[in-house]
Parts: structure tokens; C-alpha cells; sequence
């Protein structure tokens, strides 16, 4: 099962902040599967916007990349503690 | 050391403590960032981490400073959860031999916290609920030690 | 505020109600100056100032510091009289909207405390009494703000 | 009577912190006190130091001034707390 996390303002967008599914039919990469959540999770263009970061496993990515569909990913806008 | 916290702290209880066992430093720096409540329309303040990732990211930046500094000893305490004004964020105390290791530490730590440390928040305020996000100033502050 | 104190203080317990009084700041940062006790060789610190004339040049210096960074609030405690290894001689805490003018107040006042503030300093060691006048690295800390 | 405080290690040689006397016979300048001093209190050239500061009333002087035989003098080598 892959684990999606959503953190910050995608939480709200996504109106939840983190979901369990199998990688839906036909999906093989994480720029498929994000073309996926922008249509059935209502995130419109937010996760391709410029600042927000992604994580597969704890790790961050930069490049598109094959998915198993027992990855944990993360979608991170940008941080800020303190 | 380092604690994410879900519950509210004492910082003075914490500066004591950290003192006692930081053995024979000269000097201990500290910073208390808190919730701010300027002009009485934030409420509350809520944030939230990346279990495990986020601690990974601020033992990173203090074994570094340790490193960097020379520092004899080092605390970050950082909250998650809803706070509200006035409540204490983070608190970061740093130990050192002498005084001018011990307040960059703690500042370069404290820029980490602010713009690379993994948190995200939002505030609770007069017109609604906020994602914040940082600061320019907090980017330049930031760079001051690359 | 200003204290200069012939007896122990509990550097927490001040941080604690410095944070209560000092409202809506965003930052606190602190510093603790303690005495030294490396390699086991010094046994005791005596320190004293000149009443009246060493308060009215911290007082200053706190003023120009509140007025530079725009402080929220501030508080100097400095130690006279007879100190062991360990225990705090200096604390200044800074109450600032932003954390870099927290920063920067703290550490003019503790420069100026360090190189211009009236105090006299006898170490009492393995080697017998010593009076110990400000390093090289302290003025050239203070240059820094001029 | 004029007051005379020692600090630091000039406490050390003039074998106290503060005396008062009335300012000795012929003595009328600062210059001139320092140089009784440095006879009568064993202060050898320790008040000509060039790090040794001099307070009259409370106040720093650089130049020589007359003493009225009522001031408080302070000697200070250099300061330093915390």
C-alpha cells in the first residue's frame, strides 16, 4: 500500500493529512500519481507548484521516478519552525 | 538533545537543568521564540511535523553546530500541537566555552528552526484560520552562515 | 532593569518572570556568564565594582541597547563579591519583536559588560590570588558594534 | 576630606580599598597627589600606568585639575565584568 502525507495547506486542500491506497491502475511513476491526486483529491496545481517539496521514503526527490506502490510520500510546502 | 514536544515546557526550569549538567561551560546562550499575539488577532497558533523526519533534520543542523562551535553542550525544544499567545515555541540553549561560540551557535540554530527545520504552521486569527509560511528576512538570516 | 547582587541568583527562576512581564515579544534571548573552573584550578572568583558610577554605565548601556533594537524589555543582573566555579557571575535577557535584535542587544551588553562595565576581578587558584584584566578577544569583540 | 578609593590589584599595593585625609600640606593639584601617593602608599608607578583611569567625583579625567581637598578620587586599572 503506498502512504501519501500531506502536510501544511495541502492538508486542507486534500482535506485529510495522510491517506493508505494501492497505486491506482495503470500508474507506474510519482508524476502519474501526482496528475492523479491533482484530479481525485482536489489539489488542482498545488503539487506542481515551484516551493512545494516532495519525499518518497523519508528522502528527498527532484526527478520523477518508478513507483513499487509500497512507498511513503510526502508532499511538504514550504517549512518554517520557531 | 533535542525534544518535539505535543505539551507545553518551562523554559526556566529547562535553562536550570540544562546549566546544571552542562558542567564547567563559561558561558550559556539561550532563545525563546513565542507565540506572538500583536495587536490581539492570533488566537492560537497550530503546528505540525514529519515524525522522524523533522527530528532527523534538526539533529543534523546541531551535531553541525556542535561541530562548528565547539559547543559543550546544545538543547533544542521545539513544540507541535495548538498553542497560544505567549506560549513558548521553541527554546534553544547552547553551552560553550566562551560567549561568542555560544550565542552563533544558538543563532545559526535558530535560523535552521525558522526556515529549515520541518514544521508548518497556522495561526488562528480575527479573519480566520492561516498557513504561515517564512519570512524573506528569515531566508537572509538564514544565509548569513553559508 | 538593573541588579548588581553580593548573593546568588537562580538564572530560571529570573527567565521565568522577565518572560511573564515582558508581554508580547516574540524572542528572548539570555546569556549566562559563569565562573570558570578549567583544569580544577581556579577555586573562587572575587569581584567588585564602584557603587553608583558601575550602575550608572551598565544603565547606559542598557538604555542605548533598548533604544538601538528597539527592546521590549531587558535585564542585567551582574554578581559582586565571592563566587565558586560554576555559579553564575552575569545574566542579560532581551525581549525584541524579532529574534535578531534579541540577539544582537544580548551580546552588545554582554561586550560591554565583558570590556566597559566597572567591575575588578581577583581569580583565587592553585597559583594564589590573581586580578584578571579583559583579553585581547573581549575589546575586539566590542569593536564590532562600533 | 578628600576621599581616595583603590580598585583591582591597586587595592593590593595601597594595603586598602578607601582611605579619607585631608589632602597633605602643599598638595594642590591632582598631579601632585598622585605623586605623594605613589611615595606614602607604596603605589610605586602603579597610578601612571598608561591603562590606569582617574575619577574625580565620579568623573573621568584625562588632564591634571586643583583639588578643593573634598573630592572622592577613584583609581582604576583597566575593568571587566562577566
Amino acid at each position: 500500500m503506498l502512504k501519501v502525507l500531506y502536510f501544511g495547506r495541502l492538508s486542507d486542500l486534500a482535506g485529510r493529512r495522510e491517506e493508505q491506497f494501492n497505486l491506482p491502475e495503470r500508474i507506474t511513476t510519482l508524476s502519474q500519481l501526482k496528475m492523479w491526486l491533482r484530479k481525485n483529491r482536489h489539489l488542482g496545481e498545488a503539487l506542481d507548484e515551484r516551493y512545494i517539496k516532495t519525499m518518497v521514503n523519508q528522502k528527498l526527490v527532484h526527478e520523477d521516478l518508478t513507483l513499487n506502490g509500497d512507498e511513503e510520500i510526502g508532499f511538504l510546502p514550504p517549512v518554517g519552525g520557531g | 538533545m533535542l525534544e518535539i514536544l505535543d505539551s507545553s515546557f518551562d523554559p526556566g526550569e529547562r535553562l536550570n537543568s540544562f546549566s546544571k549538567t552542562s558542567g564547567n561551560a563559561g558561558g550559556i546562550a539561550s532563545f525563546i521564540g513565542r507565540v506572538r499575539g500583536e495587536r490581539g488577532d492570533v488566537s492560537g497558533l497550530y503546528l505540525e511535523s514529519y515524525p522522524g523526519v523533522t527530528e532527523k533534520g534538526i539533529q543534523s543542523a546541531t551535531d553541525a553546530a556542535v561541530k562548528r562551535w565547539a559547543l559543550v553542550d546544545v538543547l533544542v525544544i521545539h513544540r507541535i500541537g495548538t498553542m497560544s499567545p505567549g506560549e513558548p515555541i521553541v527554546m534553544v540553549i547552547t553551552a560553550a566555552e566562551h560567549r561568542r561560540a555560544a550565542f552563533e551557535a544558538c543563532d545559526f540554530l535558530m535560523d535552521y528552526l525558522k526556515t529549515d527545520a520541518m514544521f508548518w504552521k497556522k495561526q488562528t486569527g480575527a479573519d480566520g484560520e492561516k498557513w504561515i509560511e517564512p519570512r524573506t528576512e528569515d531566508y537572509k538570516d538564514r544565509e548569513r552562515w553559508t
